[in-house]
């Protein structure tokens, strides 16, 4: 018997920050799963199996992460977590999991560390934030003729590795170099120190790994400082539909490296729209980022579960997610996963925003 | 209601005051050592995280409840213990000598911050206290080579006697390995308590004026408190780092320290058994209210998840509930059960009514 | 040779005058008051004295030793205690807490071994309880042992905040107002007190009262001052019929 | 002339800062209270805000909005205390902390349960929009934001100083009992001065929600710097606060601009612990050594 | 005239609780229009709690309390305030951190009439030392200072009725001579009536109309004030006749008083 099947049910897990500060992710993630669960739950379900997601609430905080942890594994014995939040708090609860084979399936962090571990309980939903800015800065390097490159970062573990990115791509390539970084907090709100240094030592693209609000600050006050000509470069932590939507096109030339594309963009799309739809009438919200990474890793386990078949163990689940290999249509991107990789899409686009919506300029295959 | 007929000083001395208190606490710690065998083991864990919390909460009620003064960066305190703890560790020591060295070792950064900003009091005092905090959190991240930066450490299993302690591999010996921990602190926390030292806190915090003019050194004596206070939030600090077995920078954001606040001021503020109710509410209840909402869905079918964030505001809206009953905590809950038990059946039904009160200003020192 | 010498003191707040070239010398064993008007300076002198304000000019010696420049916690050690004219008393604590704290200075264990409660540290409280009943006894208080500050009356918590003071054993306590609040029949007991501190403690005692009936009963010399400056000195009798101090301090009827 | 205009967002930003502080001095002001949910209420307000003016919502002028939101969260906080707050007046302020804390908790959800969690922007009449002056630039919401804390720090000054409410209102807050002694309704003070904050939230809010998006969290972040504004401009102050705001926000910007990369983020606590160290009362100190 | 049966205050059978401690056990008091009562006790008997009770601050678990004829218990202070009620508190209870003239003009906060400059200037005339320090910070003022300050406070109320909690508390002979005759003045000259407690009985007495005795919260004896004094127990207890002329050495053999 495989924990957390039976006959009828499939209990998967996951923990959240539903009250802190990130819970602009972890709602619309939540949300999203639980809708498209619910449509295959009304459909009959897996193989006759409900699928029961059992969501904790950690509001980022790691001994909360903890609890909730052992409370899925121990006493909901559940058959996998999804979406899970946070690294420290994953790398926690990793502990936990991993002696009772709990796959950890799409967390909702793009820590690199997501992929350490026992190979057959790891699964990433698309390239890392270092992946994915270091091709898009390499994009821009060559696109734009840039030779100076800095970064504007909280030194945390997201920013770093948008820092870092930056730093190894422009050391890499010839004739590039990287100048200087800023530091910031999380709760800064004006940036006009910072962005006057970056222009004295003549940065010509910066990454910016900041939150939401911050980054656009950042980009609105160059533009208020007339520098014109700097490109800022965000991760997929900063591409979002609200960015290219502050009026005023404050943010107007704003780059974006990420492992999908905008949902507005694609309206055109069926699915896209189709679900755009469901989610608005769920939520009263155009769904975002959140929302999407939900939906995309949700979509995926359902494929996964309903591969592996009836007869339902952590073998036959590995060897199903070993084989998913198919168009997220709302992702707009490539799910693709074989034995040893363990990272679904790893294309990244790079967007821009243009009248006030992020334009596909680009796009580039990792590894 | 028993009265004491005392016979000689060493009796208020003395920790219990009766053989039946001595008693009680003797078959609350039997109880507690075999619980591990009464219980699964994700009750376990989770009773093990309240023990850590215990302790915790009893550093800071050193300060808060007892000192008057207020920490809203404790989890820093915790950071540096659970850091030290694993780099001793990581150097070869062994955990029994770690795990005292980083208490020692918190204790003395806590008393030489505490220094320059013991003049501070009151909300100044908590300001730059969870200053303190968010520049610790900044450091965890530059010290690399003692904290792992922002991938932070893991915690390696502790081998003791020839077996492992481990969290999740030996959940019964980690349990009773916090149980010994908390047992210890909680007496040289009494002990303290009966003591002249324990006196000058309390004379700190009730009147500054005084306390000097008795011939307490006002400074030396919250140095001494806010050092104590830090090495015992240290050492929780470094039974956590196991508990949790990896830490970065973000296994002590403020949250925490407001967490601990709020855990000694529900258990009650000036009481050894504060911090022990603070951390069963704080540690039990989330869980509690988790399982709950699960059992709800599945026997009665109300879906509450279906708003995100819910358990939290029960959480919350539970602590209002509280605060808004019992003010000072449910320490004094306790006393008043405590006392219409014993007067049982003179007791009044509004004896304890709560009778108009007033507050002045604490801003004159 | 004097137990304690005030040389022209003076400490001035902004514009105000507090003290303003105050000089006496209070002998060992004696009882000496100080009286005046409503803010003379009375307070701000015993306020000087157990170094809470430091003087813009002048020197205190207390037995030989120049204390104008101790920090003030260490005044209780040298063997100078004092009450409070607004009752400052550790409210919640109770009474015994209270007193024992009075005590600290006589304590000889270390915070490490009181953690640890050592012998030193139980021998220390032994001998500090022993002390602080007898003050206990003394005061009569024994009634109020176990009870919390914050539901005293108001002259109850008068008593505790002297058996406080003399649970510090000092060689000199300054006594601010003492009986203000205080009943008649209490004021009378509160005389008696101040007699055996001096008779039976040996203690010298330095007060501030307003209340003649208990001034004339137990003062062996006065000092009048007003608007921070001495006024007149001598006998109790001998002040009181100072028609200076008359006008200023008494009034008519007295 | 780089100084002078590191110098203007600084005072813009610091502004912000400042606004917000005013909320929580109000407070402890008119009860030696803490308000740990003010973050919140600037969340609050911004959310209010963007309900009213926002063209997807109900389209009001901004004026009309900001005043709309205004009220609407002045009653809010009137009823908050009135209704909730009152329930443990007369306790120790350590029951007010973690009442107002786990208040924030519940603020947090409703908001996120209303507005979601997706971060949204406000639309302004000035966004976007710049001044320019010499070489130097302003944005049109930065002198806004500059002109109303300045113009608000004033008012409530004037009003504590110089009315028999505000009088009415320091009392309540250095001496319940003797305050009703006087005939002062002190539940009801404290209910009013909850109102003033609300409504002075409301316009932090929209005037924060004006240079950025806004979610639910927000006011968790945001709110600590702005206790550590009103803290270090000595709590209780009114101009102490603007003072508070305005030091940490020049000070970040230097930072960022002349200290190393990676110790630039923590520069204003930094600050803020040095000046509390130097002045444990803060900048315009209001305590006092007790007089015996 | 004195009007014997126009009670301004009525206290019936009032019980006090302070959590579980019983503080007052039944009282009842009158306090007829335009006449100084007087309330003694020794330490601790429940006179300020009778005080606190009247005006407000605290409930009464049992009993009334008419003001004016209305019942007033349960009423929050600042509503007797408006009714015409002032109570100075025992302990001074300034606000430390507002000067002196503002601590003033917060005594005349319920007042609308034109009066209150004229008032500031009768409580200056009575205690000139306030108008010198009419910008000093209340907090730093010394404890007598305070004192009449606090007083003074009560008096810009204009009340009808005024309590009065150890007026004379740490005032100077001459003051305590002063305040007792602007107390008489007052309530000669305003018809004000007052309620009064006070440690010196014998000038207690001497001011006032009529007088209670309270022992551990209960009422043990009433009387005009002239009555009360001419009492032997009185005499002996709160005026420290008695034994007066005996050795010292046997008044301190501690007597307890007849009703305990
Ligand atoms: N910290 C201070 N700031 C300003 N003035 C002060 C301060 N302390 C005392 N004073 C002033 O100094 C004078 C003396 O005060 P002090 O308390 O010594 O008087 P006192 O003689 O004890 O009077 P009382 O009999 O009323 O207690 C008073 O006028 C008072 O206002
Ligand atoms: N806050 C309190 N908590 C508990 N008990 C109290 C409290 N305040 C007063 N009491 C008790 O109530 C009784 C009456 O106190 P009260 O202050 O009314 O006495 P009093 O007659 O005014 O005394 P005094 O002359 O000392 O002012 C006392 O026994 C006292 O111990
Ligand atoms: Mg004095
Ligand atoms: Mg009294």
């Amino acid at each position: 018997q495989t924990r957390g099947v039976t006959d009828d049910e499939i209990v998967i897990g996951g923990f959240h920050d539903l009250s802190g500060g990130f819970a602009a992710f972890s709602v619309p993630a939540v949300e999203a799963a639980n809708q498209l669960f619910e449509e295959v739950n009304a459909a009959g379900g897996i193989h006759g199996r409900q699928i029961r997601y059992i969501v904790e609430d950690h509001g980022y905080q790691v001994p909360r992460a903890a609890q909730a942890a052992n409370k899925l594994v121990n006493r909901d014995e559940v058959f996998a977590m999804l979406l899970s939040l946070g690294t420290p708090h994953n790398l926690a609860a990793f502990r936990v999991m991993d002696p009772n084979n709990v796959p950890s399936v799409f967390p909702l962090t793009a820590a690199r560390q997501m992929l350490e571990g026992p190979e057959e309980l790891r699964y990433v939903a698309t390239a890392s934030y270092y992946d994915a800015v270091r091709a898009a800065t390499g994009f821009l390097i060559e696109s734009e003729g840039i030779e100076r490159v800095c970064s504007m970062y909280i030194p945390s573990d997201f920013g770093e590795e948008i820092h870092m990115a930056t730093v190894d791509e422009a050391g890499d390539t010839d004739g590039v170099e990287y100048l200087t970084e800023t530091t910031h907090r999380p709760d800064e709100s004006d940036f006009t120190g910072a962005l006057a240094r970056l222009r004295e030592e003549g940065c010509e693209l910066i990454t910016v790994a900041l939150t939401i609000r911050p980054t656009i600050t950042v980009v609105a006050t160059a533009k208020q400082m007339g520098w014109d000509d700097a490109r800022f470069l965000v991760s997929s932590a900063g591409f979002h539909t609200a960015v290219a939507k502050v009026p005023g096109g404050v943010t107007e030339g704003l780059y974006a490296g990420a492992g999908w594309q905008d949902l507005e963009a694609r309206m055109d799309t069926p699915e896209v729209a189709e679900w755009v739809a469901a989610m608005q009438e769920r939520t009263g919200e155009f769904p975002g980022t959140g929302a999407l990474l939900g939906r995309s890793a949700a979509e995926a386990l359902i494929r996964a579960l309903e591969e592996a078949g009836p007869d339902l163990t952590l073998e036959s689940f590995t060897a199903a997610m070993e084989t998913l290999n198919y168009d997220d249509a709302i992702a707009g991107n490539r799910m693709e996963m074989g034995p040893g990789d363990h990272a679904g899409a790893t294309e990244i686009f790079i967007s821009q925003i243009q009248d006030g919506g992020w334009v596909l300029i680009d796009s580039v295959e990792t590894e | 209601m028993r009265v004491h007929f005392k016979k000689s000083y060493d009796e208020d001395i003395r920790l219990f005051e009766d053989w039946r208190r001595a008693a009680k606490y003797g078959v609350l710690i039997a109880l507690m050592t075999a619980l591990p065998f009464l219980i699964s083991d994700y009750i376990l864990g989770e009773v093990t995280l309240v023990l850590v919390w215990c302790i915790a909460g009893m550093g800071l009620m050193i300060l808060a409840g007892h000192t008057g003064q207020v920490s809203l960066g404790h989890a820093a305190f915790m950071a540096i213990g659970a850091f030290s703890n694993l780099w001793f560790m990581s150097q070869g020591m062994h955990f029994l000598i770690a795990l005292p060295l980083a208490a020692i070792f918190t204790g003395v950064i806590g008393a030489v911050i505490a220094l320059p900003i013991l003049r501070l009091s009151g909300i100044y005092l908590a300001i730059a206290t969870l200053a303190l905090s968010i520049i610790v959190e900044d450091i965890a991240i530059v010290a690399e080579p003692y904290t792992g930066g922002v991938a932070g450490v893991f915690a390696p299993p502790i081998e003791m006697f020839g077996l492992t302690i481990d969290r999740y591999g030996s959940p019964k010996a980690f349990y009773w390995m916090c149980l010994i921990c908390v047992v210890v602190v909680t007496l040289g926390y009494a002990n303290l308590l009966r003591s002249a030292t324990g006196r000058s806190f309390l004379a700190v915090r009730d009147s500054e004026v005084s306390a000097r003019a008795l011939g307490v050194n006002v400074t030396r004596t919250k140095a001494l408190a806010f050092g104590l206070s830090c090495a015992v939030t240290g050492l929780a600090g470094a039974l956590y780092a196991h508990f949790i077995q990896i830490v970065n920078y973000e296994s002590f954001l403020i949250l925490i320290s407001i967490t601990l606040v709020l855990q000694v001021v529900i258990g009650g503020l000036g009481s050894i058994h504060g911090a022990f109710f603070g951390a069963i509410v704080v540690g039990l209840l989330p869980q509690g209210i988790a399982i709950l909402r699960d059992f709800l869905q599945g026997s009665v079918g109300i879906d509450i998840s279906a708003y995100p964030g819910i358990d939290t505001a029960v959480f919350a809206a539970i602590i209002v509930a509280i605060v808004i009953y019992e003010p000072l905590g449910l320490y004094g809950f306790y006393m008043k059960l405590k006392a219409q038990w014993q007067l049982f059946p003179l007791a009044r039904r509004d004896m304890f009514r709560r009778s108009k009160s007033y507050l002045k200003t604490e801003r004159m020192r | 040779m004097s137990l304690l010498s005030v040389t022209d003191l003076a400490i001035h707040f902004g514009g105000v005058k507090a003290v303003d070239g105050v000089s006496f010398e209070v002998e060992p064993g004696e009882v000496f008051t100080i009286v005046g008007p409503n803010g003379a300076g009375k307070s701000t002198i015993f306020n000087l004295i157990s170094r809470f304000y430091q003087p813009t000019h002048g020197r205190i010696v207390f037995d030989g030793e120049d204390i104008t420049n101790t920090p003030a916690h260490h005044i209780a050690e040298l063997g100078i205690a004092r009450t409070f004219q607004n009752i400052e008393l550790f409210d919640h604590s109770t009474v015994l807490q209270n007193l024992l704290v009075g005590r600290h200075t006589k304590r000889r264990a270390t915070w490490l071994e009181d953690v640890l409660h050592l012998p030193r540290s139980r021998s220390n409280e032994r001998e500090a309880r022993r002390a602080v009943e007898e003050v206990i006894d003394f005061l009569d208080l024994a009634a109020y042992r176990d009870k919390m500050i914050a539901g005293l009356p108001y002259g109850v918590r008068k008593v505790v905040e002297i058996a406080r003071a003399l649970a510090c054993n000092p060689r000199l306590i300054l006594l601010d107002e003492p009986a203000s609040g205080l009943s008649v029949e209490e004021t009378s007991d509160m005389a008696f007190w101040i007699e055996d501190m001096q008779k039976d403690l040996g203690l010298t005692v330095l007060m501030v009262e307003h209340d003649m009936s208990l001034v004339s009963a137990v003062s062996d010399r006065v000092l009048a001052v007003a608007e921070g400056k001495p006024l007149a000195m001598g006998t109790s009798a001998e002040v009181q019929s100072d028609p200076k101090v008359i006008e200023a301090y008494l009034g008519t009827a007295a | 002339m780089d100084v002078a205009q590191l110098l203007i967002g600084g005072i813009a930003n610091g502004c912000i800062y400042g606004l917000v502080a005013l909320g929580f001095v109000l407070i402890y002001k008119a009860s030696e209270a803490v308000n740990f949910a003010q973050g919140d209420m600037l969340m609050l307000g911004a959310f209010l805000g963007l309900t009213f003016i926002n063209s997807d919502r109900a389209d009001l002028p901004f004026v009309v909005g900001i005043t709309a939101a205004a009220i609407c969260l002045g009653a809010f906080a009137y009823a908050l205390d009135r209704f909730v707050l009152r329930a443990i007046f007369g306790q120790p302020h350590f029951a007010m902390v973690i009442l107002t804390i786990a208040l924030g908790f519940i603020l947090r959800f409703a908001a996120g349960s209303i507005w979601g969690y997706d971060p949204v922007s406000l639309e302004t009449p000035f966004a976007g929009e710049i001044l320019r002056f010499g070489g130097l630039t302003l944005a049109v919401a930065d002198l806004i934001i500059i002109v109303a804390t300045c113009a608000l720090t004033m008012v409530l000054w004037l009003f504590f100083a110089k009315t028999r409410l505000g009088v009415a209102m320091q009392a309540s807050s250095q001496n319940q009992m003797a305050a009703y002694y006087m005939g002062i309704p002190v539940k009801r003070v404290n209910s009013i001065v909850w109102a003033l904050s609300g409504v002075v939230s409301a316009i932090a809010g929209v005037l924060f929600a004006a240079k950025g998006a806004i979610e639910p969290a927000v006011g968790l972040l945001f709110g600590i710097k702005a206790f550590a504004a009103a803290v270090i401009g000595g709590f209780g102050s009114l101009p102490g606060a603007l003072m508070g705001g305005l030091l940490i926000g020049v000070v970040e910007q230097f930072a960022a601009r002349y200290a190393p990369s990676g110790t630039a983020q923590i520069a204003p606590y930094a600050l803020m612990l040095l000046v509390l160290i130097l002045r444990p009362g803060g900048l315009f100190a209001q305590i006092a050594q007790k007089k015996v | 005239m004195k009007d014997l049966n126009h009670n301004v205050l009525e206290v019936r059978n009032v019980e006090t609780f302070y959590g579980p401690i019983m503080a007052l056990r039944g009282v009842s008091i009158d306090v007829p229009e335009g006449q100084i009562v007087t309330i003694l006790g020794a330490n601790g008997a429940g006179k300020t709690t009778l005080m606190k009770t009247v005006s407000g601050a605290l409930d009464p678990e049992k009993g009334t309390v008419s003001f004016l004829g209305e019942r007033v218990d349960g009423d929050e202070p600042d509503r007797m305030v408006r009714r015409g009620m002032a109570h100075v508190p025992e302990g001074r209870e300034v606000f430390p951190f507002l000067t002196v003239e503002e601590n003033l003009r917060l005594g005349a906060y319920t007042r609308r009439d034109g009066g209150i400059g004229d008032d500031m200037e009768m409580v200056f005339s009575y205690f000139p030392i306030l108008k010198e320090r009419r910008a000093q910070q209340a907090g730093t003022l010394s404890g007598g200072q305070q004192q009449m300050l606090a007083i003074g406070r009560g008096l810009m109320a204009r009340p009808r009725l005024m309590l009065l909690d150890e007026p004379s508390l740490g005032l100077s002979p001459l003051l305590v001579q002063e305040i007792f005759a602007i107390i008489r003045r007052l309530n000669e000259e305003q018809g004000v009536t007052m309620l009064l407690v006070e440690q010196n009985a014998q000038v207690a007495l001497n001011t006032a109309d009529f007088g209670y005795v309270l022992e551990i919260g209960r009422i043990v004896m009433a009387g005009e004030a002239s009555k009360l004094l001419g009492s032997e127990d009185i005499q002996e207890f709160y005026l420290g006749g008695g034994h007066a002329g005996g050795p010292r050495e046997q008044k301190r053999w501690k007597r307890r008083k007849t009703w305990r």
